[in-house]
């Protein structure tokens, strides 16, 4: 094996043990033919830009070591985990690499993993909110023992097919921790005063803060926390660049025994996203695909020569672009009562010109469509896509009148059945000027067919807490997050299953909390698409699973219950052109796919490391 | 002396004591609080909020007490330097805003350097001028600079600075010093850096101190004492500087008060907008998330600013006036 | 003469050149000043006098051009320079300027830098023009004050100038002037803001510095009375032109010009038969009243009792320090008597505004009460209210001493003149107007000026709408804060031949202050006097100028300079050194710690303050 | 000098003048109004500013009629359209004012639009046509317009935005907030400011004390959070206008304390004079002190401050409309314009959409010299 030479003075002053020491005994070697990508070069440092302090957590979902982890074609492949074995979809092997160790140079075994099951998730102080959802089957907990210190074992009465994508996910659902260095922080590790010492240094009101907060692996706020990622944080926040150094016990190595990663730091500077544009313009980055848009494109574009980089364009994975998502547990009983009637959502579908707004704000370059999976995805049918999207304000007149929506105001805009004017209040998370763009559009659609739509800006977190209080009515997103969905991927994105859903948060809730919680789904058809997604959560037949995914397409084209506007709608990338290894063509996608994560970033290498990014 | 300065300080904190609790009460408005933002993350990151969860975080951030001791709880750390603890970040207050206050000050202490710097000098000749086309000019000038709307202008000289001079966008040093020692091509970079910010902040207020220092200039010209001393036979370099410009000081002296909080207050935005890691970004989002202590202390921060600023320019005002310091009479 | 005029000003003319058009403010003045001489340039308010000496110095104000005409400056010292004309050179002129030609200002507060110490304002002429500096310059300037009658010359060269006395201050003028010991002073106006006392001192030292020095000095003044005991040449100058001129005693003795002697006729002087009348350069065609007869009103009853009253002010103090206290009246007790016209007199700072603000309770006393008669009986005035106190609003009036002060620049006449009879409610609006135009003929002015503001008139007519104003409510009693001493004489004898009229007409009461005992002596029928706060002497006008008691009012009435030559005062009487405070009086004048005194009569009508205990130890 | 000479010149005891020049006379006499003007003309800039603000509050009125479409309208194939160059001569030709038509195309690989002029066919200009119906101030209906695009062509004065909306015409719909809603917001700070620093500065004592106190908080109390309280607080279903329309009144009750204290220390000085006193003492009430005789005194602050901060309601905007206070689409001001164009496709590539702040200068500009001039007309003494 070959480790960096930027290692080699640390190796040789005898800080650091010799690369063959620090990989695994059986690393993973990344297919590079199979991606498609080259050998790379040692060296340099790779810029990025983005909005937030709290963006650093972006590092884990770029650096998107799992336990085992999607390709880019949606497989779940071992990672971290040199194999997991899977008996009737609920009993899970994972087994580890022999000498993997964290980013400190500890050891990583199944310590961890029992550290995690037994001090954290079900220790009465820290565990108190119960297991995570992943690993609850029908509210049951896992059984889950230690056989030796490279095997973990998971045992469920009945199968979990979450288990497996959630290991996988882009947010790391760590199922172990760095015992070691947590342990410090745990009283029944830890010695008391040493820990009283601890927690009042900190600021903190008793041990289980100090814990919690040490222990965020997705937060990445913390330099000492130990990781596997191939980048570790290097510096304490807050702060507006953040430096992330490579581990040197990465896990991962290029078909000539390589250690992974090529690029030795990762240098993320805070800038605030009205100013990035400008400075991915002026060539300040090296990779940028956050808080840029279609409508930088041009400038982007324009500025490519000048600044050295390639303005790509990927793919994107969402279901639809943008939705509007009336809320179905809306606080207002008139407004509910109207939100949940078919035909209501369906006329405003009708009513919304759709073709117009992709001229107008996307170049054409997008499709009238509503939320449901994209055209790549097997599950695909044109008839999703258009049912009730067609462009046909008389026939959406013709069914608000039908549902008795037909006083009118002076103005001859349409009055709520208890005659209050009819002003529909779309919310927007943040300002975005590409929303409010189409939402204005949409307004003047609306008004055609007599319904005055306002739209106002709240903080993302607040439309959170405003949804879930039913104070929102309506609110406008991205749709469906797996827009190419394979059969045997979760369809419970398609149903009330999660509060953080914009149209049903407390009938995600509901589900949530196995019914402790929220509200019963209390139109029938919300209720047939959580028993379709339980239905598949049963089977295990993948032609059982496709028929209904089908069919829960099928409900959602024919409710509407979002309001998809337009979908493939290109993600903007800009890429340095001494960046390799970076594919031209992709699917920017989250989940799957971890934006970048699943096209191996570590592979990525920058042809003359000295130059770039100077 | 020391009566008055201690009467002064008094009153300013009492001031201040009101300030913070309208601060901590203003914070508090917008409904829900930190942990209403928290949740909201958590639950996007796919965690259910169980009311046990609830409870718990309530207790990890101190939420669960009631609002007046949470409030008092705050303020009491205040004369030891504690000034709370920051959700947000997981790190006690003053760690947070650590060294962002020192390019804070840097860039305020800067601006209120620019303002003066110009300022002085263009108004006193103006005034010397007055009713000349370089009168005429420079006051336009300065009009226009009050008329200038901040943000676009920021990001116009932003976009040339970088295109002309190779200055790169945003921050205040090129990102590769971030964390660096400081050397003389870091400071460099550095001064490359606030030249924007600093004619983008301190425009409008030296385009109104111009107008101000003419005015006063051209009054205090008139006045017999300088007429008197004319008649004394006194070069008129020395009448202007020392008998005109003297007196026309105060209105300057008693802006400092108003100048820093004003620039202070005026730069948040600016650093939001040219991602200045000054404490400006970090304040705004610390409101939006209701981060309260670190927001409010924040703002305690500002509103010391003003209050001191206030008694520092009372006290400078009457030790260069005689007038106030021997008769309490501003005129 | 062989000796060329040490200043010769030929055919000078200067012109204002302002948006509302050009004036010329001096109009071919031609005169020359003589080494170690005094020439005294006269003439009304707004005649060109500072114009004059500001072209003289080469300071004209910005919009003032020099039309044609000179001026040469030649002392022994030094070649002759242009000060003003074709061939005047800045750049020569300016080595002069506070060196061999210097300049006393009319405001002396005004005139000094308030940021400045006078050690430090000295120190910048003589670094300018004698290269000293440092302690040098420090104790050329403690000299200097020391040689203008400071006492304590060490502690006022750190001094400013607001901390100065107006007599203090003009000193401090002369000291910087005579620092380097010019060939020539030019005085404008250099005692009009001071009052008599202190005038008299001035001129004391500007006569003594002329002669220890051989300066020549270029004064300028209204006052003739000033002029006749200064002057060795006048120039009489009405509107730019110079009218008369010629050696002083020649003038005064033998008034030429029509002008002159009109303007000599306009000045009172003490002892005027009761029945003369003062001749205005106009008279107001007021009101048609008989010729003024005197009206001895002793018999009547009393319209104001004041008793025993105190006031104290707390002195401002400084951001860093407390003031002390200031005792403006003590223990004062005084009659008004309906009817009468009562004098009031005193230096600067004896009281007299504070008391007859008390009098129209807009200063309450600290003690003791002023009473007023009603119509049953005498109410205590501090304590009415409502509707008693409006009554009482409506029965006393007050001028004020300054016309530009006194009324607001933006409401129109006819506002000001129906405002009192709004806020009491007499009326209609037309009747109110016809009540304003009876007013303007009253006190004479036209009644096409109603609608015009205070900024449209002179200052005599302001103060004729003042007095128009104050009776327009038909008062009682009228109150005079020293109503004429801001005008110059001509305007001074309109109003108070106006006041006698209205007097005699109406049948009003006045309090008249003033310290200007000659203006007092024609109106009064009694005056009382006050130093320090106190009421040092009361009685019959007569009485008290033929045989006054106090030493205060003794010299008080040494100090009117009377515009005759021929009965010029004994300045020396008011040198420094025979300066006198109250600690100065002899007994039984003398205050002593603990004592108020008491006043004794000592002739009918004719009380004086003295300090029983001490004559009973002498 | 020892002889005695005697000018031969008449006494003329009425004469009450140098010699002068005939404007005196009539200044003399001139009325307080006339007198106001006469200053106030002699300030050039002032009287332009003065015109360009009659122009500009007549583009407020008639907004309707003066744009040649309204506010929302969008030409979907006229997107990103550079200014059109209005013509008068075609080919040597007087022809009138006239545009060329204007093609665009979409570049595909650089999303850019580039528009070409068709220079061989002139296209006049209309004038007082008909046009896009409108309702003039949202009640008489209309379609009159002041000119319209050539048939068949277009007339984007001021070029196109993101969404082909005229920009001219938005400029000119703008203009109607944002020249009126500021000044709703500049005179109610006045009022308190007078109001409450008037009583202060008058009353002293305790008022004064407690008032000095107030504005001290005020002053020091750092806006921006209360500006974020008010984002989360104000109903969403309010109007945007009514929404901005809050703003600017609780922008106003931030203002107050600058001037307020300006009063309250001009007061303090103003009721010691002698006027003030001589009402006193006739008995007038202090209500009649602060109005009659205070206020009157102290107009010439008020104008200047008055004309400063209407500028600062207008640029208030951006910033406001950065925290999520800002005016709204579908609502058009300059403010919502300049806040659509910060941003760096603006800066570099369709400059014409940093066009208003043309208007926003030369308004900001107005303001002041018509201030400066106002200020300079009352108060003769500045002058
Ligand atoms: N700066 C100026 N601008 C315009 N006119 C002026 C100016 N200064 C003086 N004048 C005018 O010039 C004339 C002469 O003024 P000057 O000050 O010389 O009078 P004066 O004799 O000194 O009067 P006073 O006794 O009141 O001081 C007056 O009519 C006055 O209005
Ligand atoms: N409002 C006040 N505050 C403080 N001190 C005052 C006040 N009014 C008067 N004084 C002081 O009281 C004393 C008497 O003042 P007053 O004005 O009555 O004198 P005056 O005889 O009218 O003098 P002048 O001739 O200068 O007008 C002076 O020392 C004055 O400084
Ligand atoms: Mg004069
Ligand atoms: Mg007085």
């Amino acid at each position: 094996f070959v480790g960096p030479p930027s290692l080699d003075a640390q190796v040789e002053a005898g800080k650091l043990p010799p690369v063959a020491e620090r990989l695994p005994t059986e690393p993973l070697v990344v297919d590079f033919t199979a991606l498609g990508r080259k050998i790379g070069k040692y060296g340099g440092t790779l810029r990025t830009l983005e909005p937030q302090v709290r963006d650093t957590r972006r590092m884990v979902v770029f650096g998107y070591s799992r336990l085992v982890g999607y390709t880019p074609d949606g497989v779940i492949e071992p990672d971290i985990a040199r194999s997991v074995d899977v008996e009737e979809g609920r009993i899970f092997t994972l087994h580890l690499r022999p000498g993997h160790r964290w980013s400190d140079g500890e050891p990583f075994t199944s310590e961890d993993f029992r550290y995690y099951w037994e001090d954290v998730a079900n220790d009465p102080d820290l565990g108190r909110n119960g297991l995570p959802r992943p690993l609850l089957v029908d509210g049951q907990g896992p059984k889950v023992s230690f056989p030796d210190a490279y095997t973990i074992r998971y045992e469920w009465e009945n199968p979990n097919p979450y288990f497996l994508p959630a290991l996988a996910g882009s947010m790391p659902f760590d199922i172990f921790r760095p015992a070691h260095y947590l342990r410090q922080f745990h009283a029944r590790h830890a010695e008391p005063e040493e820990l009283k010492r601890l927690v009042d240094k900190a600021g903190q009101r008793n041990w289980q803060a100090l814990h919690y907060r040490l222990d965020q692996a997705y937060k990445n706020a913390n330099v000492d926390l130990p990781t596997l990622e191939p980048w570790v944080l290097a510096t304490n926040p807050p702060a507006d660049r953040f430096v992330f150094k490579r581990n040197p016990y990465f896990h991962r190595v290029d078909p000539l025994g390589q250690q992974l990663p090529y690029i030795d730091t990762v240098a993320m500077t805070i800038a605030s996203a009205g100013l990035i544009p400008a400075m991915v313009g002026a060539g300040e980055t090296d990779l940028q695909s956050t808080a840029m848009t279609m409508s930088n494109y041009a400038f982007l574009k324009q500025a490519e020569q000048r600044s050295d980089y390639d303005v790509l364009r990927w793919k994107s994975g969402k279901g639809s672009r943008l939705a509007l998502f009336p809320n179905f547990n809306a606080a207002d009983p008139v407004w509910r009562q109207l939100l949940s009637e078919a035909d209501f959502r369906r006329a405003l579908s009708l009513a919304i010109n759709r073709d117009d707004i992709k001229e107008a704000v996307y170049y054409g370059l997008a499709r009238s469509c509503n939320d449901t999976v994209l055209p790549g995805s097997p599950l695909y049918q044109q008839a999703f896509c258009d049912q009730w999207t067609q462009y046909d304000p008389a026939q959406a007149e013709a069914l608000l009148d039908r549902i008795g929506l037909t006083e009118r105001d002076g103005a001859g805009m349409r009055l709520l059945p208890d005659g209050r004017p009819m002003n529909l209040v779309v919310e927007i998370a943040g300002e975005d000027g590409e929303q409010t763009d189409v939402l204005q559009l949409i307004a003047e659609d609306f008004q055609k067919i007599g319904i005055r739509l306002l739209f106002k800006a709240v903080e993302r977190d607040s439309l959170q807490a405003r949804l879930a209080s039913g104070a929102t009515l309506m609110s406008v997103g991205s749709g469906l997050e797996n827009g190419r969905a394979k059969p045997v991927d979760s369809p419970a994105e398609l149903a009330p299953t999660l509060s953080a859903q914009a149209q049903w948060p407390a009938w995600g809730l509901h589900y949530e909390s196995a019914g402790q919680l929220g509200a019963a789904p209390d139109l029938p058809f919300a209720q047939r698409l959580i028993d379709l997604t339980e239905e598949w959560q049963q089977t295990l037949d993948e032609q059982e699973k496709a028929r209904i995914w089908q069919q829960m397409l099928q409900i959602r084209a024919d409710e509407m219950p979002t309001i998809g506007i337009v979908a493939d709608v290109d993600q903007v990338i800009v890429a340095s052109r001494h960046l390799r290894n970076l594919p031209k063509d992709g699917v920017y996608n989250w989940e799957p796919g971890a934006f970048f994560g699943s096209y191996r970033p570590e592979t990525f290498f920058l042809e003359a490391p000295e130059v770039a990014g100077k | 002396m020391l009566r008055f300065i201690g009467y002064r300080t008094l009153v300013m904190l009492t001031t201040l004591l009101v300030i913070s609790l309208l601060v901590f009460v203003i914070i508090q408005l917008p409904p829900g609080d930190y942990l209403t933002t928290y949740m909201a993350e958590l639950q996007a990151e796919g965690e259910t909020n169980t009311a046990e969860k609830i409870a718990f975080l309530k207790e990890l951030y101190g939420l669960d007490r009631p609002l007046p001791v949470q409030y008092l709880s705050w303020i009491a750390g205040f004369p030891f330097g504690n000034f709370g603890y920051s959700f947000e970040y997981g790190l006690p207050v003053a760690d947070v805003i650590g060294d962002r206050l020192f390019l804070t000050l840097l860039l305020n202490f800067a601006t209120v350097l620019f303002v003066y710097l110009v300022a002085f000098p263009v108004g006193m000749f103006v005034a010397v001028r007055q009713h000349t086309l370089w009168d005429r000019g420079l006051t336009f000038a300065g009009y226009l600079g009050l008329a200038t709307p901040n943000f676009l202008l920021a990001l116009i000289l932003l976009y040339l600075a970088n295109a002309l001079f190779g200055v790169s966008i945003g921050g205040l040093m090129d990102p590769a010093y971030a964390d660096e020692p400081w050397t003389s091509a870091k400071i460099i970079s550095v001064m490359a850096h606030l030249v924007v910010p600093v004619f983008v902040i301190g425009l409008s207020g030296t385009a109104a101190m111009i107008q101000r220092l003419r005015a006063n200039l051209v009054d205090e010209l008139r006045r017999p004492h300088v007429v008197a001393a004319r008649a004394r036979g006194l070069p008129e370099r020395k009448i202007i500087r020392k008998y005109a410009l003297r007196p026309a000081l105060n209105p300057f002296i008693s802006d400092i008060g108003d100048l820093l909080p004003q620039i202070v207050s005026g730069s948040v935005l600016i650093s939001v907008i040219m991602s200045l890691p000054t404490t400006g970004p970090m304040l705004l989002s610390a409101l939006r998330s209701q981060d309260m202590y670190l927001a409010g202390s924040f703002l305690m921060f500002l509103a010391f600013l003003t209050v001191a600023g206030m008694l520092v320019s009372d006290i400078v005002l009457a030790l260069v006036d005689p007038r106030i310091r021997l008769t309490g009479q501003r005129r | 003469m062989l000796r060329p005029p040490l200043l010769q000003v030929d055919d000078l003319s200067v012109e204002f050149r302002t948006e509302e058009g050009r004036l010329r403010a001096v109009d071919h003045l031609s005169f020359q000043v003589d080494a170690g001489k005094t020439l005294a340039i006269i003439g009304e308010s707004g005649s060109g006098k500072s114009v004059t000496a500001m072209a003289i110095m080469g300071l004209l104000p910005p919009r003032a051009f020099l039309l044609n005409g000179r001026a040469r400056f030649q002392d022994g010292a030094g070649p002759a320079v242009e000060l003003a004309g074709p061939e005047a050179r800045e750049s020569a002129i300016a080595p002069l300027r506070g060196d061999r030609l210097a300049m006393i200002f009319q405001e002396p507060t005004a005139a000094l830098s308030p940021m400045h110490t006078l050690g430090d304002q000295i120190g910048d002429v003589l670094r300018q023009h004698r290269g000293l500096s440092g302690a040098a310059a420090r104790q050329v300037a403690i000299e200097s004050l020391a040689e203008v009658g400071f006492r304590k010359p060490q502690e006022a060269v750190d001094s400013y100038a607001f901390q100065l006395s107006g007599g203090l201050a003009q000193r401090a003028m002369i000291a910087i002037a005579m620092i380097c010991r010019p060939a020539l002073i030019i005085a404008d106006e250099p005692t009009t803001a001071l009052d008599v006392t202190v005038q008299a001192e001035i001129l004391n030292l500007l006569k003594k510095l002329q002669s220890d020095h051989g300066t020549a000095i270029l004064l300028i003044a209204h006052d003739l009375g000033v002029v006749a005991n200064m002057a060795d040449d006048v120039v009489v100058m009405r509107y730019g032109e110079a009218l008369e001129s010629g050696p002083m005693r020649e003038l005064f003795a033998n008034p030429q010009h029509p002008y002159l002697k009109a303007l000599m006729g306009s000045v009172p002087r003490l002892g005027m038969p009761r029945d003369e009348r003062l001749k205005p350069l106009r008279d107001i065609a007021s009101v048609d009243v008989p010729a003024a007869q005197p009206q001895h009103t002793d018999t009547q009853q009393d319209l104001i009792r004041i008793c025993d009253v105190s006031k104290s002010f707390a002195a401002r103090g400084g951001m860093f320090s407390q003031g002390g206290v200031v005792r403006a009246l003590v223990d004062v007790s005084l009659t008004v008597r309906q009817g009468e016209c009562l004098g009031l007199v005193g230096e600067s700072g004896s009281g007299k505004t504070t008391l007859s603000r008390m009098i129209a309770r807009q200063v309450l006393p600290d003690s003791g009460s002023v009473d007023m008669r009603g119509q049953n009986g005498f109410d205590n005035i501090a304590l009415l209210a409502g509707a008693d106190l409006k009554q009482f609003r409506r029965r006393v009036q007050y001028v004020f001493q300054n016309p530009y002060h006194a009324l607001n620049p933006r409401q129109s006449v006819e506002s000001i003149l129906t405002e009192p009879l709004e806020i009491h409610g007499i009326g209609d609006k037309s009747s109110r107007r016809q009540r304003a135009l009876e007013l303007l003929e009253m006190v004479g002015l036209d009644r096409r000026h109603l609608n015009r503001f205070p900024a449209g008139f002179s200052g005599g007519q302001r103060q004729r709408i003042g007095i128009a104003r104050a009776l327009a409510l038909e008062p009682d009693l009228i109150l005079f804060d020293e109503p004429v001493s801001a005008l110059d004489v001509s305007v001074q004898a309109q109003i108070l031949n106006l006041l006698r009229d209205l007097r005699a007409a109406l049948g009003l009461t006045y309090l008249f202050v003033s310290h200007n005992l000659a203006v007092v002596d024609y109106l009064a029928d009694r005056i009382a006097v006050m130093a320090n706060g106190l009421l040092v002497e009361l009685a019959p006008r007569e009485a008290l100028f033929e045989n006054a008691m106090h030493p205060y009012t003794k010299r008080l009435v040494a100090s009117v300079p009377e515009p005759d030559p021929d009965r010029a005062m004994d300045l020396s009487l008011f040198s420094v050194m025979h300066r006198k405070g109250s600690g100065d009086w002899p007994a039984p004048y003398a205050p002593v710690a603990g004592q108020s005194g008491t006043m004794e009569e000592v002739s009918s009508g004719h009380f004086v303050r003295i300090y029983p205990q001490q004559t009973s130890t002498l | 000098m020892s002889t005695h000479w005697v000018s031969d010149k008449p006494f003329d005891p009425e004469r009450t003048t140098a010699q002068g020049t005939e404007p005196f006379a009539a200044y003399a006499n001139a009325s307080q109004r006339r007198l106001f003007w006469w200053r106030f003309r002699r300030h050039k800039l002032a009287v332009l500013s003065l015109a360009i603000l009659i122009l500009a509050y007549l583009v407020v009125v008639f907004a309707e009629m003066i744009a040649p479409s309204s506010a929302g309208k969008r030409d979907t194939q006229h997107i990103f359209m550079p200014p059109q160059r209005v013509h008068l001569m075609h080919e040597g030709q007087w022809v009138g004012p006239f545009v060329y038509d204007m093609q665009g195309r979409l570049d595909m690989d650089t999303l850019q639009r580039h528009y070409v002029a068709d220079t061989t066919t002139p296209m006049k200009l209309r004038f007082f046509c008909r046009g896009e119906p409108y309702r003039f101030w949202g009640l008489v209906p209309g379609d009159r317009h002041l000119f319209c695009a050539p048939e068949g062509g277009t007339a984007y004065l001021a070029g196109t935005d993101r969404l082909g909306r005229d920009i001219f015409s938005r400029l000119v719909h703008g203009a109607r907030i944002s020249l009126t809603i500021g000044l709703i917001g500049v005179s109610l700070s006045l009022v308190l400011g007078l109001l409450l620093g008037g009583m202060a500065g008058y009353r002293g004592g305790a008022f004064d004390f407690w008032l000095q106190r107030v504005t001290e908080v005020l002053r020091s109390l750092p806006h921006l959070p209360i500006w974020l309280a008010l984002a989360a607080a104000l109903p969403v279903t309010m109007s945007p206008l009514t929404v901005y329309f809050c703003i600017t009144a609780i922008l106003a009750l931030l203002e107050w304390p600058g001037l307020a204290r300006a009063v309250r220390s001009k007061f303090l000085s103003l009721r010691e004079e002698d006027f003030c006193a001589a009402a006193q003492m006739m008995g007038a009430s202090d209500g009649r002190i602060i109005f009659r005789h205070l206020l009157p005194n102290f107009l010439s602050h008020i104008i200047v401050s008055a004309a400063l901060s209407i500028p600062t309601m207008i640029l208030a905007e951006t910033a406001l409309s950065f925290l999520g206070l800002g005016l709204r689409a579908p609502i058009t001001s300059w403010g919502v314009m300049l806040t659509e164009a910060q941003n760096i496709e603006a800066v570099v590539l369709y400059p014409w959409l940093m066009l208003p702040m043309v208007p926003v200068i030369v308004v900001v500009l107005a303001f002041s010299f018509l201030g400066d001039g106002m200020r300079d007309a009352v108060d003769p003494l500045s002058g």
